[in-house]
């Protein structure tokens, strides 16, 4: 189901999230990430097309930002801006609206964690 | 009407409370039935009539629960399954996911990041769990509804909840 | 004898359930805290004359319920206080600690392991957390007495747990 | 409190915890042990004395014994035989019986966790 290789955009590579994720899909969604970590100088995770996502993949996403600090890589997410967005509505209720660096609307390369 | 399901923990809940289930399913305790009992319960849902908050916040608190059963309830025996009922009792929805697996148990060598209990309670306006070693967990959610008399604001509140 | 604590949950549970409550203690949110409410409440438990094992159980999920006020509950704002009460009802032991801070909520950039919760849930026959966002949480654990009908090898099974 | 040289045995570095440990007085032990971590070649735990731990000294010790294993150090946890001890108890509910290293009752300096 993963592109082998994802676009990138800029330096960053870009992964993109459709649709509903949980536990049962999200090692898909972490080996991408790793690799996405691996093969370039950032990620930008594209959850604007997402429905749903669960705490598995919430984990994912802290871990990854950790993993690119640690790395000097820069991070971000890109969510959809609507209030009413499902996606955005369950990082609001998880408090990680407020912990992950959020990209421009849908395109930006925003580099929250930027190398020092 | 209530299916009944045997030895399960519902009994107690559907038979003391004399309430109509809206919903019992019993999934196996497998990666799949994640998706699956969302799904399933998101038709409910909708049947309803519920609000997007609300049905957000029920989808995510069944998934965690679920989940949990799937990833920790069976780790040291035979998989066995998970079973969800959800209804409707006067003012409030009620969402229950029970295992009988190990029973809750912490285990501070696993991968997740310890949000599920936590993001459950955040959802709800009142978690219950209940276990009993190698004879598993219930887990019990309680939503209240909109629009009755001061439960309103309740769910106004999380609606709005900060961004930190 | 209640203890009046204005706006507090507690006034609910003890009114509606019209029982006597063996202590309510109010603590200020700080470290220093967690110590003195779990020495505390020892003393109300050796007066109960509780088997040893009921009363490890209690002083760690007690601890627990207080350590995570004073951890989580006021990380955005003032730190406020803390309040235990603990009571017998009928068959069980109820243990409620409740805090007026922001509400149950995820902080997975925290440095805990995530294993408060469930430790509650397994030392306890029962673990309720209801909260609300910026209005604090309340967490109820009720321990089974022992040597009542059916409850008895509730706390027998849990003695005997498992060393993996 | 901590004593400014823990005793050492054999080449393994004893931490012994007496009394109770929470959330108030664990940052203490935490860093009693990583300093132990980083000046000898193991660590034993010893909560033979201890009378109560709670999570967050249980986190202590799973992610010291995390550490201990990167580095390639010995660790083990002494704790007393006897079923009705608290913090055996608190062990056992906690699942951890089964996952930290046992040392040999009290004394030993069993290397659950050898360097290869
Ligand atoms: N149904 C269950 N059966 C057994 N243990 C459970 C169950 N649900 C939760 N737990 C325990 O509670 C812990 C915390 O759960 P949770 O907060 O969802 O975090 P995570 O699943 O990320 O570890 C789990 O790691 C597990 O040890
Ligand atoms: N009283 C509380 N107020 C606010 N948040 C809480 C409270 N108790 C628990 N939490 C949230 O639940 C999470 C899980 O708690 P716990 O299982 O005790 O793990 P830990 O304290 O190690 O993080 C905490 O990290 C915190 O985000």
């Amino acid at each position: 189901m993963a592109p082998a290789h994802e676009p990138s955009n800029g330096t960053a590579t870009v992964v993109r999230l459709e649709g509903e994720h949980d536990y049962d899909n999200s090692p898909e969604f972490r080996a991408r990430i790793e690799a996405a970590l691996d093969g370039s100088q950032g990620v930008i995770v594209d959850l604007t097309e997402a429905t749903f996502v669960d705490s598995s993949v919430l984990g994912i996403l802290v871990r990854a930002m950790r993993e690119a600090d640690r790395r000097g890589l820069s991070y971000a997410i890109a969510v959809n801006p609507e209030p009413a967005d499902p996606v955005r509505h369950i990082l609001e209720l998880s408090g990680l609206l407020g912990v992950l660096p959020l990209a421009g609307n849908g395109s930006g390369t925003n580099d929250s964690a930027a190398p020092d | 009407m209530y299916i009944g399901v045997s030895e399960s923990r519902f009994r107690t809940y559907t038979e003391e409370e004399n309430i109509d289930a809206k919903a019992v399913i019993r999934f196996p305790a497998i990666p799949e039935s994640v998706p699956k009992a969302r799904r399933n319960i998101t038709g409910h849902l909708e049947e309803l009539g519920l609000e997007n908050d609300l049905v957000d916040r029920v989808r995510l608190g069944l998934t965690e629960a679920v989940a949990n059963a799937v990833a920790h309830a069976y780790r040291d025996g035979e998989a066995g399954d998970v079973e969800v009922l959800v209804f409707v009792h006067p003012e409030t929805l009620v969402v229950i996911v029970e295992d009988t697996g190990s029973g809750p148990l912490p285990h501070p060598d696993g991968t997740g990041l310890g949000m599920g209990l936590p993001l459950m309670s955040v959802v709800s306006d009142k978690l219950e769990i209940e276990g009993e070693r190698d004879r598993g967990t219930t887990v019990r959610m309680t939503f209240d509804l909109p629009g009755l008399p001061g439960d309103n604001d309740t769910c106004g509140d999380r609606e709005g909840l900060g961004t930190r």
